[in-house]
């Protein structure tokens, strides 16, 4: 983003933080689905049950770490094609 | 409310409020249809052996949706658990 | 959607409208491929059979059931979150 | 047909026929993008052993294409039906 | 697009063109990801081996050649439907 | 760099600038997202027996990254063979 001068930044970073709020809601929108569709597979209940809980939350932790390491490893493959 | 022109008539349009609530529109369609589409897979047998849903599909479809809201409650407040522990002391 | 004030009512109402119509296309689209990919598995022939055709008649009445009834569920549920 | 400049020349851009335009291009080009890939699906064996597509894989992906035109076809007449029987009595 | 003048049709090309770009773009991310999840099945190394190299290929080759030839079946039914 | 007002002053903003640097983030974003789904179904066990991931699956996220960026150069490399094989003779 070297071409952007600063006024364009200043309007760059406004448009950057909406995109994020968007981007963050999609990925908790995929969390939500994805864990749902790999916990919960019993439906004699319309309670979710402690094992159904506890595939949730784990999913979720899981989930988060999961895309934190692939976040490090793309930012480091991404330095490494910029050299 | 308008009295002899004066109030409502001068109502302004703040843009703002319009992309506001089109945003919330759009958070409700998107969860709805992945709603629609989860419960679908869950629920509905293939091949389609009749047009209306059967005893078995409509309560799992009932079920289905509870348990999606549900979902969202067990992931919303572990969110917040791990939000606060990592939160520094006051 | 209490915010709005009556004129911004008016302007929403049409952006509404707009979006129905996109959302309704996409669900169509849904429909049409789901059915396909269900209903559509033999390829010795270019013309859709009876079975075939039946069978895509009952997955769309089906599709609309089931989105119908995720509807009715998905604001019931909703409206016990208001309260 | 412009003539010294009169005619064609006064045009004047309609921003509705724009967007009209557009719509139809990015409808005409999603059923394509789905039709390609319901088609991958139905006709491309993995894993790809030639980077050829077999005679096999060809002539099913000429009534795949058919057959996703027919199911459209088929599923408007359907809906159609379904919307006469749902329609008031005049 | 009979419907567009001349100089509608000047702006348009325009949009046209830059959706073209979006679109072209956006299968090349499909062409991407499918070639990878369908090719590359081994995780106990972190280099691409030749067979995995290969199946790649083939597959990138056989994703335009069905690409295009779906493109040309689409292209005749269309201009059935429009007679 | 600014002097007395001068230079950084009187910067205009080039809205096709900020179009290009947005467009450069989202195509950024799209791949990783992409990246990040592809590697969970390669990578992440089903049932969820733990909150942390395992060693075997956080070697199997590195080398899954590893292979992605892999796969984007063997596909580059290949269309620009296709495209010079393609191009006319100068």
């Amino acid at each position: 983003m070297e071409y952007l001068n600063q006024k364009e930044q200043e309007q760059f970073s406004q448009v950057l933080e909406a995109k994020q709020i968007k981007d963050y809601t999609n990925m908790m929108f995929n969390l939500s689905q994805g864990c749902f569709n790999d916990c919960i597979l019993d439906f004699t209940s319309s309670k979710i049950g402690e094992k159904e809980s506890a595939c949730l939350t784990r999913c979720a932790d899981k989930f988060f770490k999961h895309t934190q390491r692939v976040g490090q490893r793309f930012a480091e493959n991404n330095a490494k094609l910029m050299q | 409310m308008s009295f002899f022109g004066i109030g409502r008539g001068n109502q302004s349009v703040n843009p703002q409020n319009i992309a506001l609530a089109e945003q919330e529109v759009e958070l409700s369609v998107e969860i709805f249809n992945r709603m629609v589409s989860s419960c679908h897979k869950k629920c509905i047998a293939t091949p389609y052996k009749e047009a209306d849903l059967t005893k078995g599909e409509s309560v799992c479809i009932d079920r289905c949706v509870a348990k999606y809201f549900d979902t969202s409650k067990v992931l919303g407040e572990h969110l917040k658990k791990i939000g606060e522990q990592n939160a520094p002391p006051q």
